[in-house]
């Protein structure tokens, strides 16, 4: 279970939030929104504990993440705004270093099956540098499929994803959800996220849209 | 309009790719003749130089691999700029399969050169003018093939390459007149066309029969390799997948 | 035309003027580098005054070889690059306007600062004044001409090294021009011939580099 | 040629030097040939896979 | 007027369209849709003359584009999937720069009144490397506002804003294309677009989703 | 934890695969340095042999640290830095794995070429031998010393450049014992002091170099 206690995150010299509190337990999701420059990536960074909040604690299981960094990576798959691909690799070395390096050992014809899944077919032997932008974002989210953190951090995973990807995408969260494990989710997309626990929490103080 | 046309028939890969068979085939044969008659009259009929020793023989390869060292190095920057221009993929591709011959020659010159300046001069390697041009020659010939390779976008890589050779072609006459303008270590032309030649009859030929040998050598490795280079960048399309040598 | 030039001229400069700690740190890697080799070869006096048009004709080159990777690679990675295609002006005139302010950042200070490492190598006044003068016409040259290869090399696998090994070749007779100068100068010989074979590099890749580069990046963008 | 073989080869002393050089140019002259037609095979090789994969694909 | 002819463009050894052809007139707004990787972008960047096409044409005019590129380049204005923002600079620098290359010239204090409309008040004076993901396209976006090009070429614009800010983009388009001018766009988001005349081009010619 | 440390040397050498071009360009960088000096300073080869060591030397480093300024930054760009953050092992066995493939790409094959362009100066085969082996020794110092380095300035603006500020005075040492230990060889005096205390820095640095760069990893990705 992840518990957020009293968090308190600033950057440059603008507080960006305080005093935010709420636990995600099993099978929940949990919703964060709000305007552009909210603070969504940055809470999601804080949560995954790569950047070190100003004030409170993020813990996991009961103990502060910071004093089993380790044993937290293990349990937890984060995907940024970045998608972690290395250009000169194809997709299916991309998703078999990403997942091993992430400690979940994968066989290469299960890696292809997987992609194939992420509807990459025909695709999983060019190199990562002449997908487009969509096939990307495929290629980085086909280690949903594959791992076995129970603790899912996804920031704007839907960016860039055609209709049939989104419904794909929201399945395997669905999926998620009702075996039991965490999602802490931002998307400024309309998604239906309808299965499981949805907590919701906006983040910013003024009206949407101005900032 | 005629010529016209026939240029176009041969620069369409398709037509080409018979043509640069019979032309290899020819080349090669011509190649190991001359090869042949050149090494014999090397050796066995040009006299012992008076000055040099038999340590001279070193000559017959080594001023042939440096002439096609600089002519290729002309040749593949016509066909680049050719095909910056006109947009035709096979001069591009015809660039591309001189490339690795033009670095061989090249290397050739700067290894026969190395073992004959350790007896004449002593030493293995000086920086004079006419060597350091030719080493640059070489590094601009590994630099266009590692463009190349590290560029996967064919279209791409012709015509990042055609920049760069046109680029180098000004080191061409440096290497050619660094004798001339700077006062060097290494011989002067003693081959000229004005002047006539300065050296033996009899070695005059052997080194002559041997750049022909040369130049037909480089020419059918080039039509070889060329015709892969074709098969690799049309290997989707019909004529290639019917060809005879394809086997299914 | 010419606004064009001036507002890219102006952005580069100020883009350098945000990112102070640049303009220090080529003349840094310059300065370091020219103080390596007393460190590597030994400090007798003699050695070191005869290598010493060498060390610093290699030194610029370096310098300016190493600030070149990033000459027009944020660009591109920004989606700049892209803008400053698309902008109603001749490329080539843009590319000078960007060559000209990574000269003032990257090459000036380091001319500037060359007669005092000069003293440290006991050279004499007037060594050191054609050493400044080779340097003042040389290092614009090798700009221009690195633009080409860092052009050429634009978001390929293994680009920062790949300009070394295009643009050194054509570095080569700058080199040899400038030490020689340099050299001659300082054995009594006067460095002229030299000197004027330097010029005229810089006026031909003034005239063409900026042509070849712009062909190249309209090539690498694509 | 009176002194034979053995003299042959020895080129009046420069036998390294002149041996040196057409060795290694033989050995070049006659590695690049068989460079290009090892990759002839291979291009060769991978069309014929493609073609196949074709006509698989169209049955 | 913008005509294309028997378009075809081909990456590495795929042919990815050929023989499209279309027009955008005056006052009409084309939508390029198609699954991911169907070739929107390379079909977007074709058209602004960015990459050449293997066959056909593209003309401007009436005149091929590769014939008059910087006539061209003044009536038009693409923004990509990146956002050509310097890092070190701040917004309003970035889009005075951005307009003035673009040969249009701007007084900075209405650069600072566009960025303010573009919902960053208070951040237009910070480095765009500390702006949120939806913050830096609203300031490459705020060239919109500012440009005398007809032609837009707008890939993805949409993505990473939030709500508010997809209803001012909207809007923005509208008034543009009311206006005379041309847009062509990609989305692969829900987007309104009403008013004058939308015409459609559908990439792709296999089922959306798989590729 | 093993296994991590053979996943990124795996990738990290499959990556350098895919750019053969790169292993090929740090080397003809070390090996046109090597080739300017004589060009700028002359070609008499007493006082080739004298500076070699120096030349070397320098030339290595410069190799080393102009490679450097990738081994992070690539991975920070992409993503694929953040992930390693957050994979369930020591940073520091992963930053060790990373480093030692880029030894390999890049360090290693300088090694083996030195003693071609040891002929190139004329130097004698017992130097050559010495120099290979503190080269051999000394590289990888360098490239763990400069992952510090490299960790340090990820992201900062004019980072590349900043590199070498922060690398050069840590790899002065090594640079001093190298070359010393050659020229000592060289001189007839036996190098081996100095190649004991390059030894100790190498060991030195494989102990603390990883950890310090793991600390500075994550300082500069948050
Ligand atoms: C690595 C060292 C050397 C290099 C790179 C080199 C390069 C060249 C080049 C590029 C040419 C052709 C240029 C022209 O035709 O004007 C040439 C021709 C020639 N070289 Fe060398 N050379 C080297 C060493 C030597 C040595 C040691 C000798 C003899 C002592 C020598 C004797 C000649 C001769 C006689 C010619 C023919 C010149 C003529 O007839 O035009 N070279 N060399
Ligand atoms: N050094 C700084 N000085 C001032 N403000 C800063 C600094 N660094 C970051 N910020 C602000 O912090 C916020 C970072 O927001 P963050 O990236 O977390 O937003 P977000 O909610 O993810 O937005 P988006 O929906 O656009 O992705 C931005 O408003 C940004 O302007
Ligand atoms: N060198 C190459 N070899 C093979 N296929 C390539 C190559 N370069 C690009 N492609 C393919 O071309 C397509 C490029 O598509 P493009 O970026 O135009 O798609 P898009 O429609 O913009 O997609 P998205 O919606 O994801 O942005 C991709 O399918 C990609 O896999
Ligand atoms: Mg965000
Ligand atoms: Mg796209």
């Amino acid at each position: 279970m992840l518990e957020v206690v009293n968090l308190q995150c600033t950057r440059g010299d603008r507080c960006l939030f305080s005093g935010i509190g709420f636990t995600v337990g099993e099978g929940e999701l949990l919703y964060l929104y709000g305007h552009n420059g909210s603070g969504k990536t940055t809470l999601m960074r804080t949560l995954c504990g790569l950047v070190a909040p100003t004030d409170g604690e993020v813990c996991w299981k009961d103990l502060p993440i910071r004093k089993q960094r380790d044993e937290y990576a293990a349990e937890l798959l984060y995907l940024g705004h970045k998608n972690g691909l290395k250009d000169d690799l194809t997709g299916v070395e991309n998703l078999l270093v990403a997942c091993r390096l992430a400690g979940v050992s994968v066989k290469e014809d299960k890696a292809w099956s997987v992609l194939e899944r992420m509807g990459l077919r025909g695709h999983e032997d060019l190199p990562a540098r002449v997908l487009s932008q969509g096939q990307q974002k495929r290629v980085a989210l086909a280690r949903l499929l594959l791992s076995e953190a129970p603790l899912w951090i996804l920031d704007e995973p839907f960016v860039g994803l055609d209709v049939a990807a989104v419904a794909l995408l929201e399945a395997v969260l669905a999926e998620h959800v009702a075996q039991g494990g965490m999602v802490v989710l931002t998307t400024h997309q309309e998604v239906a996220l309808t299965s499981g626990k949805v907590k919701k929490l906006r983040l910013g103080w003024k009206e949407d849209g101005c900032v | 309009m005629s010529g016209r046309l026939s240029f176009y028939r041969f620069s369409s890969p398709a037509a080409f790719y018979p043509l640069a068979g019979t032309i290899g085939k020819v080349s090669a044969l011509i190649a190991v003749v001359l090869l042949a008659i050149g090494l014999y009259m090397s050796f066995f009929v040009a006299p012992t130089d008076y000055k040099q020793g038999e340590g001279y023989r070193i000559i017959f390869i080594h001023v042939p691999s440096a002439w096609m060292s600089m002519f290729i190095y002309l040749v593949m920057a016509f066909w680049a700029g050719i095909g910056l221009v006109f947009n035709t993929r096979l001069s591009s591709m015809m660039a591309q399969a001189l490339a690795p011959t033009g670095a061989i020659m090249t290397f050739i010159a700067l290894w026969t050169g190395a073992f004959w300046g350790k007896p004449m001069w002593g030493a293995w390697w000086v920086w004079d003018a006419r060597l350091t041009s030719e080493l640059i020659l070489f590094f601009l010939y590994i630099g266009f093939i590692a463009l190349q390779g590290s560029i996967d976008d064919t279209r791409r890589a012709d015509r990042a390459g055609a920049v760069l050779l046109l680029v180098g072609v000004v080191n061409i006459p440096i290497i050619y007149f660094s004798v001339k303008w700077w006062n060097t270590l290494h011989q002067g032309a003693t081959v000229s066309v004005t002047e006539g030649s300065s050296m033996s009859t009899i070695m005059l030929q052997a080194m002559l029969i041997m750049t022909f040998a040369f130049w037909a050598y480089s020419v059918a490795v080039a039509m070889y390799r060329v015709r892969s280079i074709i098969l690799e960048r049309e290997k989707d399309t019909r004529w290639v997948s019917e060809l005879p040598e394809v086997r299914r | 035309m010419f606004s064009a030039f001036r507002i890219i001229v102006a952005r580069d400069l100020l883009l350098a003027m945000r990112r102070r700690s640049d303009v220090l740190t080529t003349l840094f890697f310059f300065v370091i580098v020219v103080s390596l080799f007393p460190l590597g070869i030994g400090p007798e006096l003699n050695t070191l005054r005869l290598i010493a048009p060498g060390v610093f004709w290699v030194a610029a080159l370096l310098a300016s070889m190493l600030a070149l990777e990033k000459l027009f690679f944020v660009d591109y990675q920004d989606g700049s690059l892209e803008q400053m295609l698309l902008a109603p002006q001749p490329l080539s005139i843009l590319v000078l306007g960007k060559v000209l302010a990574h000269w003032l950042v990257t090459g000036l200070p380091l001319v500037l600062l060359s007669p005092l490492l000069g003293l440290q190598y006991d050279l004499s006044t007037a060594t050191i004044t054609v050493m400044m003068f080779t340097l003042l016409i040389g290092t614009p040259a090798l700009s221009l001409i690195g633009a080409i290869g860092a052009a050429l090399t634009l978001g390929i696998r293994g680009g920062g090294v790949l300009v070394s090994l295009l643009v050194l070749p054509l570095y080569i007779p700058v080199l040899i021009f400038g030490a020689g100068a340099v050299e001659a100068e300082a054995s009594g010989l006067g460095g002229s011939g030299h000197l004027s074979m330097l010029g005229a590099i810089l006026l031909l890749s003034a005239l063409a580099a900026p042509l070849a580069t712009a062909a190249a990046l309209r090539i690498s963008a694509e | 040629m009176k002194g034979g073989i053995s003299e042959f080869f020895a080129m009046g002393g420069y036998a390294l030097y002149v041996w040196g050089s057409f060795g290694a140019t033989a050995l070049l002259m006659i590695a690049e040939p068989l460079l290009v037609r090892q990759r002839r095979k291979a291009a060769l090789q991978r069309i014929s896979r493609l073609v196949r994969i074709k006509s698989e694909q169209q049955s």
